[in-house]
């Protein structure tokens, strides 16, 4: 049998991930949903390192974005939603930043960010959508006419067009591609050449994986490759489209990871708290960030029963009966 | 003998009865989601429950709190991603009825879930569109959760984040919208629907308890008072299944009836 | 824990599932992929009836295409590839009557049609494209203008477009969206209330039942809903878009369906043979389609030696050793 | 000592050793499958096979003979869909070498899989496109298999396919081509490959035993033979290999040799 993608393994530790290939200024696309699969360890790493600029682009997003605009490395943002359920029904860190004129924002819809990251995966210039006429939406910039066509922000952020193959005039909504410089990735599982398997939702991580000219994924497990390939059906990602692959167990904490963890009801409550101000979120990111350079160092912050308390039941795959008050 | 209920579990149900059986009902975060659940549970056993983050029809042995919550892909027939969502929810062959939130809705049922104040240095940052506009635009049906105040009611939006009946009348078919739109507004006062013609607001059903002028009061603009009906009190079966399967924990029903 | 998606059962006869479904002039999709999971027992039954004027889409389609073509249940066909692999590298019938002008065809290529059946799957109107430029794809209409923006066919084949989002003068392709009025599928799994799991590459089988108006399943196993509901993440369609589900054991044959059996290469072999002219084709039809009313008698038709011969190795999902000269 | 070997052993391997290690190669039916699989057992061990079909990097136990035998499912690293894989085919980050077979080939590499005389009307019909207009526009680089007679080299194709170099120069880039176009043209004589200026078709390499005339007098067009250098024999290694790992039932190698 020949040899699988030989090559070298990919594993490196966050901070080498992180290091190597997320930059000032790139564009970042956060993978995961609200309370789920936030990349929580890159995200920590990302904060760490005091990288600026950041544009990022997602379509819902909550915990790692949120750590992200407090810990002060966002300038804009691409997104449809900024929340995190019934713990934030507006990011914290996100809603002061946007209101104090401090973070750049352009607001789509949630299927309009999807047409998006799936035209980057296609290669393809647009989308088009039936989705956002008559919406503000469709009025107003969130970046300026002097940012139009700069970098990786589109010239317009919608076109009006007419759709050529309709029999009564029609018109349809044009959506330019999305391909960031960076996409990250939480996964339950991971192999060191870099095949990837998600659990659970998807989401949409792997058109942003695809529409990405890096990739850094995070993982629960490090499994062989021989693991991953008994049943390929159900993998996600090949390893040619992957850049580093980081051992993080717990690496969505405090989100959700389906069939290792819940999500963690008092750390989230607690960061709504220490996030409400400046100074007590400078408290949350020395103590969480700066005091916990690694991930086990992390964990050892949050505690043994904590994360006993998430953890999944196998057939659920999360944790029946957690209080989630 | 009356029941005791509180308006949460009141507007749970008011809304949750509108869904017909086999209907494929798009679920939103908090009050939607114990719509769609209960609508599941007691009035509508046939209806697919999913979620836009691409869970479908989710046991709902737990109550998730938001879309991207594990227990949205615990059970399901399926589990996939934003794109098969959406795809669902617009597609010509299904009758989607979507479950909604907002912070601003006017007279037209059009909705606000982004800001307050100016666009680019608001008063107020929401979360967002998430999936509203699309929900608003590609739906078969759009039923609205609301708190029922002056400023949420309003004359005008701040930021017109999902089309509902655009200026009224034939408006929203001629921005080219091919269905859809909102059926109900639910509050904790009553339930709103739309003229036929018109296409405005106006109050179908009073809560027991609840007087028409309330309801004015706490409208910001003109609402046509004259059709409102009485609603059905909750049922003690509705309040069991609520109470019991749905939110036991009373996570988004919130505190109980004094 | 409430009632799944309740409702009746959707298990019925092929017989039943085409009489119901599938009417003369209809726009079907067929899925599969040359010589896998081709939709067979279906397409036999759609011969055996006599169905008429079928306006076929596909991307890469062998096996089914070419025994509806011979069968003279076709008209029209937009496809990329009508071809068999090594066991006929053109589809028999379907050359001669392509050379015989008894068949309308439109060619387009198999990433354009996915990107169609894709548009037809998220309703939206067309998909931009990159590739076609410079073609003949571009240049030759295999319809006429006289059927142009008639039915389901589109106004035009193609459109050039600029891209609104270039820096520098671009084109864009634009391609119509396919929604055809029927989809057939064949699947290992399936339960009664219309739940799909396909082991092995899916092709585009997905978007083509996602864009469809009805769906039509033909399964290996009819297996019960809590069984596929035990790892959703592996399932393929929901219940509310399938219209029917066939049970239909060896459903593909000759063509392969992973996990279960492998491509008979000795009926491929026979067929390429008998297509070869009107006559023996003839033979053919009435010896495999007219006298097996049932999968039934088409499997004792086969043999049993036959079916042995290809059954798949369940770790490799093929016969292993298989002669396939 | 020489060894003995077939056109189709020379083929498969002559054009196998064209892949890079590392490149990403994507395999058509018939010789396209020998040359992936040889090249990733020998030249290019870290190399990934994929198909157009969605099935990337299976062991290749067996020969595949069709993108979309159950062959290729096979311990894969991924099996996904059609649109995986051609968002794979054209990918900016990923170095792509298409293995394609044509019907027809003019002085530029443009290809014919489609017909042969006219469109409605053809006296031969080909299986059509397929993905190789896709490979052709959107590879990184495209290998081509011909067999190579007049019929085959012509002045002028039937129908365009697959577009290469267009008339010419840079006629590709000018009509929108960021990338790709065909890079050698692997025949029964030899390798062919495209000037860098004028993109028109040269003999680069001859196999041992042929004469340059031989090739002339195969093309329908003018063919520069003057760069024509000798091709090294299939060696020991690779014909083991191929013999013996890649197609032991000699499905598309064909008889051995005599």
């Amino acid at each position: 049998m020949p040899q699988h993608n030989g090559g070298d393994s990919k594993v490196m530790s966050a901070g080498e991930a992180v290091g190597r290939f997320i930059h000032d200024g790139d564009m970042v696309a956060l993978g995961g949903f609200t309370v789920t699969r936030n990349p929580m360890t890159l995200a920590r790493e990302i904060a760490r390192r005091g990288i600026q600029d950041l544009h990022l682009v997602a379509h819902s997003q909550g915990q790692a974005l949120d750590l992200l605009v407090g810990a002060g490395c966002v300038r804009r943002i691409e997104i449809a939603y900024g929340g995190n359920g019934r713990f934030a029904p507006t990011c914290i860190c996100f809603r002061r930043a946007v209101q104090e004129g401090r973070l750049e924002v352009e607001d789509y819809s949630n299927f309009q960010m999807s047409l998006r990251f799936l035209a980057g995966a296609l290669n393809l210039p647009f989308m088009p959508c039936r989705s956002g006429f008559a919406s503000d939406l469709l009025v107003h910039m969130g970046f300026g006419p002097e940012l139009r066509g700069q970098g990786k922000i589109p010239p317009h952020k919608m076109v009006v067009a007419d759709d050529p193959f309709s029999r009564q005039p029609e018109k349809v909504l044009l959506l330019p591609a999305l391909t960031p410089d960076v996409a990250l990735v939480h996964a339950q599982y991971a192999s060191a050449d870099g095949t990837v398997r998600i659990k659970g939702l998807t989401f949409l991580d792997l058109e942003q994986a695809r529409a990405a000219s890096r990739v850094i994924v995070s993982c629960e497990e490090i499994v062989p490759e021989s693991f991953l390939r008994q049943d390929p059906d159900q993998n996600s990602l090949p390893p040619f489209l992957v850049d580093a692959v980081v051992h993080a167990p717990f690496g969505a904490h405090p989100t959700a990871c389906h069939y290792f963890y819940d999500y963690d009801p008092r750390h989230l409550n607690m960061y709504r708290q220490e996030a409400g101000g400046d100074d007590s979120f400078r408290g949350y990111l020395d103590k969480w960030v700066t005091a916990c350079p690694s991930q086990e160092d992390y964990l050892a912050q949050v505690g043994a029963a904590d994360l006993m308390r998430i953890r999944a039941n196998s057939q659920a795959g999360y944790a029946p009966g957690l209080d989630r008050r | 003998m009356t029941l005791a209920y509180t308006k949460n579990e009141m507007m749970a149900l008011a809304a949750g009865r509108m869904a017909n059986n086999g209907d494929i009902l798009f679920a939103g975060t908090g009050l939607s989601m114990l719509a769609a659940a209960v609508a599941k549970r007691i009035h509508a056993p046939q209806s697919t429950v999913f979620f836009e983050t691409g869970g479908i029809d989710p046991t709902l042995d737990e109550l998730p709190m938001a879309v991207a919550d594990p227990r949205v892909m615990s059970g399901t027939c399926l589990n996939s991603g934003l794109l098969e969502a959406f795809s669902i929810l617009g597609h010509r062959r299904l009758r989607t009825i979507s479950f909604l939130g907002a912070a601003q809705i006017d007279a037209f049922g059009n909705i606000n879930s982004t800001c307050i104040g100016d666009y680019h240095r608001p008063r107020v940052r929401f979360p967002g569109s998430g999936g509203a506009c699309d929900a608003m635009c590609l739906a078969h049906a759009v039923i609205l959760f609301m708190q029922h105040d002056t400023r949420r009611f309003v004359e005008k939006l701040d930021y017109l984040t999902g089309p509902g009946w655009l200026d009224g009348g034939q408006a929203r078919t001629e921005a080219g919208f091919r269905r859809g739109g909102p059926m109900a507004v639910v509050t904790n006062l009553g339930v709103m629907k739309f003229d036929e013609d018109s296409k405005r607001m106006y109050l179908a059903e009073l809560y027991p308890g609840v007087e028409a002028q309330q309801v004015a009061e706490s409208t910001g603009f003109e609402m046509d008072l004259t059709r409102a009906q009485k609603a059905s009190p909750p049922t003690e079966e509705e309040l069991a299944t609520l109470r019991q399967k749905v939110d036991p924990q009373r996570l988004i029903l919130g505190p109980p009836p004094a």
